[in-house]
């Protein structure tokens, strides 16, 4: 018998190929998702994926789980329903840096500060891919985008103090070169308890490599292999990114915070006392 | 099915519009609300957030409308019966997701206590003129179902119907309520847990990988399944296949237009409610909603002292419009008034049913208060010249 | 006209909304009757004279606000300014007699009075001024039962205040009472 | 074992889905034992894909599996095929 291929058990493959470009790395993290939540200890049918639009949006949409396609930068709130209403399920938001950061940025420093329990995968390439290489919130200062045809001259988020400070109890970064590193970061990231975070510096050789002359997209793999320290425990106030820069990986944060359900049924419990059953989900 | 006893606080209570909403909702079986204050629609979910945790309900505030209209979708497809509540302006953030609820076919109930506007508008004072929206908001095509209760007693009822349709339908449902119902006080029964009936949801029976999320095999609507049960499904905003699979087309746009807007309009004559009061005889009939229906009770009571035929028409369902009824009273040479708290928003599809054939009237009014029923009296005069 | 429409008014913190509102459970929920009870919100209820608004009637009230109360509750002096004038010629204006100074009354107007900041002080808690004014509202408009607002007093109140509510209640229906 | 012998014994081997290949290289670029080369046969789009140029040196590792955004290789190791 032929042997399979490990992740297509875990992919539509009624739907690949997939729409990704040549040297996307969107395809490299659907392999490590997969390779880390197949060595979870979670069973596979409580495990949902919800993702917003764009090029990571389309992740739900070729992984085989529960898988929820929502609105723009909306991932998070709608994440946040599903998480609540059956805690049970184990949540997990991929999406890209425009549409968590942008028009979704106040979810996520909201669903931070709750410390409601899901994660959140970020794959930033730095660009809105699919709609054509604009800026975002964390294209850095001088970058070209096709709304900033001279140089980006916004300063860029550090989404892993970003993270920090809203409240996550996890923060890690690392690029698509470090896939070993990232198929533990995110196993660790979805078992935590709580708001846990992981960005994936990601090549866009088609609308934001060629665009800056950074090459397709090994050369950008090339770039990140190169240019990439490992700094386990890094302050996260130092690890911005800037254009061609260095870029410091690692598992920033790992700590310890209740839960929003944890809390919440402290707190009614307190105050309802034992009439008052811990909530633990809706049905 | 019955309601669960738990949620339904039976008894005779002296309850706002909006402590009634709460405890429609309860009775309805909802226990996921999300929501963001907004006057007048707050005391809803100030209610819900103190009654919530008794009956095994989650209640949380969102960090604004947008986040609150989608959480309550994600809540749907874990398995529960969930609404958001809210007013004019957060009503407007809302308007993407009521459009994802169309496509998704989530079923799940939007509450708008309707204020006065445009903008911020007028806050604490009731309005009529977000009905349009609540029918057109989101871009695209689409339909949805709209009641409009006008007392206290009718929130609650109306709360548990709407509950009932968005299952039955599959469909959002928007609770059109406006400030003056919202924050009126008044005696509201709530009847026993078995007297009440409730909408299930309707779960596919298909095993895991034989379940298609759009395959309607004939029906308008198709059944469901929730996280967690092994399915693997797939839903998307965009364009889909009975697979759930986003297609680029115009075949697939057509197919998937033509039933979440005709699962509504063929059914129409089902989903309407109506309530009618001396329209055989008439040669006005008076149509209204909300709370503008009590007023313009008052006005016709008027006319009839002077020996004016005219009826009363009051949509508890605005959407989906009561086309074929209308039309009838328009053959047999009815005319119509109709005040409402806008400039004119559901008279435009009077209007457009009537087609000129008979006289057909508005009372428009600015919101902030109620019409004078002596305004309305007017124009019912005027009618019958 | 078989509706009447009443005010109840003061400035925050006294209560004014909770006697409304008690007034209309006793009459919708114990006495069969219809009422319909509105009130300010927002900015323009958090001044001075802040106000609800009750209707009372055998059928169902259709008009929902208030325009010429035949009942003045007044708890304020400027409460009791601002709104006589929207009464009607014959008005029953019912005061907390130590904090308005009723002046300007036309002259098919009654007028009743009561100390019910100083019962209530005497009772124990000035914030029950309220009740001691609902007790004697009761009593001199007649328009609900006694049993039923003492129902509706009961089912209004927190729990575990009762019966120095009830109290309170009873003391205003009995100074009512005397008066008539 | 010898470790002669296990030298010899390729550990792995790799699985090449041409038809899904976007040649991108990334597999080619980050196989540590350097097993793989972009063939010189195109695929249906155009693409070359990779073959395994140096199967004996082939530890099943499967980072060119895991680097693949087009699900389009693997490797295993040798006792997983038998």
């Amino acid at each position: 018998m032929e042997p399979k291929n490990p992740v297509v058990d875990y992919l539509r493959m009624d739907r690949i190929p997939h729409i990704w470009c040549p040297g996307c790395g969107l395809g490299t993290v659907v392999n490590c998702f997969v390779r880390a939540i197949k060595t979870c200890d979670i069973p596979r049918d409580l495990i949902s994926v919800v993702s917003g639009i764009g090029c990571t949006g389309r992740m739900a949409g070729y992984l085989k789980l529960d898988s929820f396609h929502t609105t723009h930068g909306r991932p998070i709130p709608f994440a946040t329903g599903l998480k609540l209403a059956n805690p049970k399920l184990k949540v997990i938001v991929c999406s890209g840096d425009g549409d968590l950061f942008s028009i979704g940025g106040n979810h996520f420093i909201h669903a931070a500060r709750r410390n409601t329990d899901m994660t959140i995968i970020c794959v930033n390439n730095f660009t809105y891919g699919m709609t054509g290489g604009q800026v975002t919130p964390t294209t850095p200062i001088e970058a070209i985008a096709s709304t900033t045809p001279y140089g980006n001259t916004e300063e860029p988020f550090n989404l892993s103090h970003l993270a920090e400070s809203a409240g996550a109890v996890y923060v890690a970064r690392w690029t698509t070169f470090h896939v070993r590193q990232l198929i533990k970061s995110i196993k660790e990231a979805v078992q935590k308890s709580g708001f846990s975070f992981v960005e994936i510096i990601s090549p866009c050789p088609t609308l934001y490599g060629r665009r800056n002359k950074l090459g397709d997209g090994l050369e950008m793999m090339r770039a990140f292999k190169e240019k990439s320290t490992v700094r386990n425990g890094a302050d996260t106030r130092e690890v911005g990114l800037d254009f061609k820069g260095g870029i410091v990986c690692g598992k920033f944060i790992d700590r310890e915070r209740p839960t929003y359900l944890e809390r919440y049924n402290e707190r009614m419990t307190a105050r309802l006392g034992a009439s008052y059953k811990p909530y633990e989900g809706v049905l | 099915m019955k309601a669960d006893p738990k949620g339904v606080m039976t008894g005779a209570h002296f309850l706002d519009g909006d402590h009634a909403c709460c405890e429609g909702a309860l009775a309805a079986g909802c226990r996921f609300v999300a929501g963001y204050p907004i006057t007048p629609s707050t005391e809803v979910v100030e209610r819900i957030a103190a009654r919530f945790p008794a009956v095994g309900g989650m209640f949380i505030q969102m960090e604004d409308e947008i986040a609150s209209s989608i959480a309550i979708q994600g809540a749907v497809w874990a398995g529960a019966k969930a609404m958001t509540v809210t007013s004019g302006p957060g009503f407007s953030l809302m308007m993407e997701h009521i459009g994802l609820a169309a496509m998704l076919e989530t079923p799940c109930v939007f509450v708008n206590v309707q204020r006065g506007g445009p903008s911020t508008g007028l806050p604490t004072l009731p309005g009529q003129a977000d009905m349009m929206q609540a029918r057109w908001g989101s871009h695209g095509d689409y339909e949805v179902i709209a009641f409009c209760p006008n007392s206290p007693q009718e929130c609650f009822d109306l709360t548990i119907e709407a509950f009932n349709m968005a299952e039955i339908y599959r469909v959002p449902v928007m609770l059109m309520l406006d400030e003056c119902v919202g924050h009126m006080t008044e005696k509201v029964v709530i009847p026993e847990a078995d007297a009440i009936e409730i909408a299930e949801r309707r779960f596919t029976g298909a095993k895991p990988g034989e379940y298609l999320p759009y395959e309607t095999n004939g029906n308008w609507v198709p059944p469901m399944v929730k996280a967690g049960d092994g399915h693997y499904f797939h839903m998307t905003g965009l364009t889909h296949d009975e697979r759930g699979y986003p297609v680029m087309n115009a075949e697939a746009q057509e197919k998937c237009v033509h039933r979440i807007v005709n699962k509504i309009r063929e059914n129409a004559d089902a989903i309407v409610r109506l309530r009618e009061a001396e329209i055989e005889d008439a040669d006005v009939v008076v149509v209204s909603y909300g709370i503008t229906s009590r007023v313009a009770l008052k006005a016709i009571s008027m006319a009839q002292a002077e020996g004016i035929k005219v009826g009363h028409m009051r949509l508890v369902t605005a959407w989906p419009f009561p086309e074929n009824r209308i039309r009838r009273l328009a053959d047999q040479g009815k005319a119509f008034v109709m005040p409402e708290l806008n400039y004119g928003q559901m008279y435009l599809e009077l209007e457009r049913v009537v087609q000129g054939r008979t006289r057909s009237l508005l009372v428009p009014h600015g919101g902030g208060t109620v019409h004078d029923p002596e305004v309305i009296y007017r124009k019912i005069k005027e009618a019958v010249q | 006209m078989s509706a009447t429409e009443i005010k109840f008014s003061g400035f925050g913190g006294q209560g004014v909304i909770l006697a409304g509102i008690i007034f209309g459970r006793a009459a919708s929920i114990y006495d069969n009757k219809f009422a319909t009870l509105t009130q300010s919100f927002g900015p323009e209820a958090r001044g001075s004279a802040c106000s609800a608004q009750l209707i009372v009637s055998e059928d169902q009230v259709l008009y929902p606000y208030v325009t010429r109360p035949q009942i003045l509750m007044a708890m304020s002096q400027e409460a009791f300014n601002k709104f006589l004038p929207e009464t009607t010629d014959d008005a029953t204006v019912i005061i907390e007699e130590e904090l308005v100074k009723a002046t300007g009354l036309k002259p098919g107007m009654k007028l009743y009075g009561i100390p019910a900041t100083r019962i209530a002080e005497e009772l124990g808690r000035k914030m029950i001024l309220n009740i001691v004014m609902v007790g004697f509202f009761t009593a001199v408009t007649g328009l609900v039962g006694y049993e039923s607002a003492r129902e509706a007093v009961k089912d209004s109140v927190p729990q575990g205040t009762e019966v120095m509510n009830l109290k309170a209640f009873d003391r205003g229906y009995q100074y009512g009472k005397e008066l008539k | 074992m010898a470790e002669s012998k296990k030298s010899k014994e390729p550990r792995g081997k790799v699985f090449i889905n041409s038809e899904l290949c976007k040649g991108c290289g990334f597999c080619i670029e980050f196989c540590p034992t350097n097993v793989l080369e972009f063939s010189n046969t195109f695929n249906s789009k155009g693409y070359h894909p990779p073959a395994a140029a140096r199967p004996e040196n082939c530890t099943g590792c499967d980072l060119c599996g895991i680097y693949c955004p087009d699900f389009a290789i693997f490797g295993i190791l040798m006792k997983a095929v038998a």
